[in-house]
């Protein structure tokens, strides 16, 4: 099956970025396809390129981009939501006129209409809020 | 309410946060409209403290911040125009419907369970 | 005498009931933020126990549209009496 | 048939309320995260509606320390069974 | 308890979250551990949902996550022996005194307001 | 009267920010000092430099540092909730090997002791919660 994941918590706040993480670990291992994480509300901020957990905690925002390099997922994350909460990748800096980025490859910023294509045209979306 | 009357829809958005407080309602209404934009067929449900988000003669924050009315007064002009609202939840906080901006059908809990069944993308906010 | 406030709605959790059980006889408790959806007379019965020490924030009735719903045993301050409210208790505890 | 998956902790809101009011007769919950707590079986009556199609997540239950204190009522899966219960079900609806 | 029986102190933290859904509940204990440390006479409250994360048998998450059942254990090496539970939540959750790690002191409602008063600050988690 | 402000809500997710700087405002207006904001739990996110809100919504970062520069509030921001979430000074950036940082002056990394000894020393310390 083709599957969705919806994330809506912040990483180190609560816990919903780890058991987004642990399913679609399991989704993977079971033989379904991810196509998407979508992050929104504050789940954009697991997209916070410089996190620095201490070294015995998860890094969740590495745990994203081993999913993207080893099972094609793609990390979506919403650009309105992310704007205001100082997540900017090197092409919103610029046109923001602001020197360095916080986010970057392999997530990227896209529009919300993405969260319903995808929604609409994968099996199953599962939503993780915070 | 019968099932006869309740369409079918691609997109059900449910709002169960008041305005102001988060930005849960201000997010979930901007997946609504996003999805209208794009051309799906959308209907809001708004449930619990989410039933203040119709109340009327709401204000911008004190430092200025927007509110959410100025969104839903945009809904007709995206073609979003089945709303829900929560019967339960307008009698626990005293709302009567002359309170309420647009004109949202009221639904008891046991319908509500009928109109998710009808939609084929649920968003709960 | 210490101020007690309160920013969660009704509905979101144990905030109100919390705040209630922490206070003493002369105890105030302020509604902020969604708070202030407790002032509807539906719902303002919850804080029945410590009338006449009840207030809720001005702006953030106003901007809900509540400013002309809420029950008339709940006071009305504004930022300014907030701060004034925070002057006359010795510590505030904030539940959220 | 549709699965409901509740997060929050039974004090912490109205998410079980909604989900429980939300839910066809057919219908499934999971309860994941600090959603667990609500296995306790001092709180599990708040399900006594949907008995025989109410689980819990193993893993949670256990960082929790409630592997053996929740109630026999509750159907216990693990990581894997909840994607099983997403395969079975048409769509998926998240109360937080 | 008598008011005699209660100490003034520094720091009152009261922790109202368990374990292991939140950060709240990790994130109050250390800022009781950053009082004792610098000196301060601090004591704890665990007040609802917080009761649970006295339970014993508690472990680490699934992903790996430390869980604060090994801060608990540190708390005496910190000097933080005043330990108090709220009694109601404990029946609410069904939990009985030998469920718990380390002995804190059952307190009932109207207890707790005078806790509050004999500490100079009070923190809520 | 000498204030401090404990604020643990994230800017643009939920009300605390904004209801904190209002106070902060209102209790300057009044004549008192307000010697330190102090960032905890997802407030540390009010730091993060690069946030770019829409043009017609308050700037809350903007908004802090309006205040140290006119009434010389302190902005200590915890630094153990602040590296979970990605929130670097320079200074932190280079220890943990990262290029770029998403946190500057006036907002300064510091210990929760700091929140402790504040909240002891002032004569009223009001929290702003999520």
């Amino acid at each position: 099956m083709r599957y969705a994941i919806l994330l809506m918590g912040a990483p180190y706040s609560d816990q919903a970025s780890h058991s987004a993480l642990r399913f679609a670990r399991a989704l993977l291992a079971r033989g379904h396809r991810l196509e998407t994480v979508f992050f929104y509300h504050d789940g954009v901020y697991n997209a916070a390129r410089l996190a620095a957990p201490p070294q015995d905690e998860p890094h969740l925002v590495d745990g994203w981009a081993a999913l993207h390099a080893e099972h094609g997922v793609t990390l979506q994350v919403c650009i309105a939501a992310a704007l205001r909460r100082g997540l900017l990748d090197e092409r919103e800096a610029s046109r923001h006129g602001k020197s360095g980025h916080s986010v970057e490859a392999p997530f990227e910023l896209t529009g919300l209409g993405q969260l319903v294509d995808v929604g609409l045209s994968c099996d199953r979306l599962v939503t993780f809020g915070p | 309410m019968s099932n006869a009357e309740m369409p079918d829809g691609d997109l059900l958005v449910i709002l169960r946060h008041g305005p102001h407080g988060t930005s849960w309602l201000r997010e979930g209404l901007d997946a609504a409209l996003v999805g209208a934009a794009f051309g799906r067929r959308v209907a809001l449900l708004f449930m619990g403290e989410g039933v203040l988000a119709l109340l009327d003669g709401q204000g911008a924050g004190a430092l200025g911040q927007k509110g959410t009315s100025p969104t839903l007064e945009m809904l007709e002009m995206y073609d979003i125009e089945t709303l829900y609202v929560e019967g339960p939840a307008m009698a626990r906080y005293g709302i009567a419907q002359q309170d309420l901006l647009l004109a949202p059908v009221a639904l008891e809990d046991t319908v509500i369970a009928e109109l998710v069944e009808r939609h084929a993308l649920i968003l709960t906010f | 005498m210490k101020l007690h406030i309160v920013n969660r709605a009704p509905d979101a959790g144990r905030a109100v009931e919390q705040a209630l059980s922490a206070m003493a006889a002369e105890d105030r408790l302020l509604l902020i933020e969604d708070g202030v959806q407790g002032a509807l007379p539906s719902l303002v019965d919850e804080f029945a126990s410590i009338e006449g020490r009840l207030y809720a924030l001005h702006e953030d009735l106003e901007a809900r549209g509540l400013m002309n719903r809420h029950d008339e045993r709940v006071e009305v301050v504004d930022v300014e009496g907030f701060v004034t409210l925070t002057e006359q208790a010795e510590r505030t505890l904030s539940w959220y």
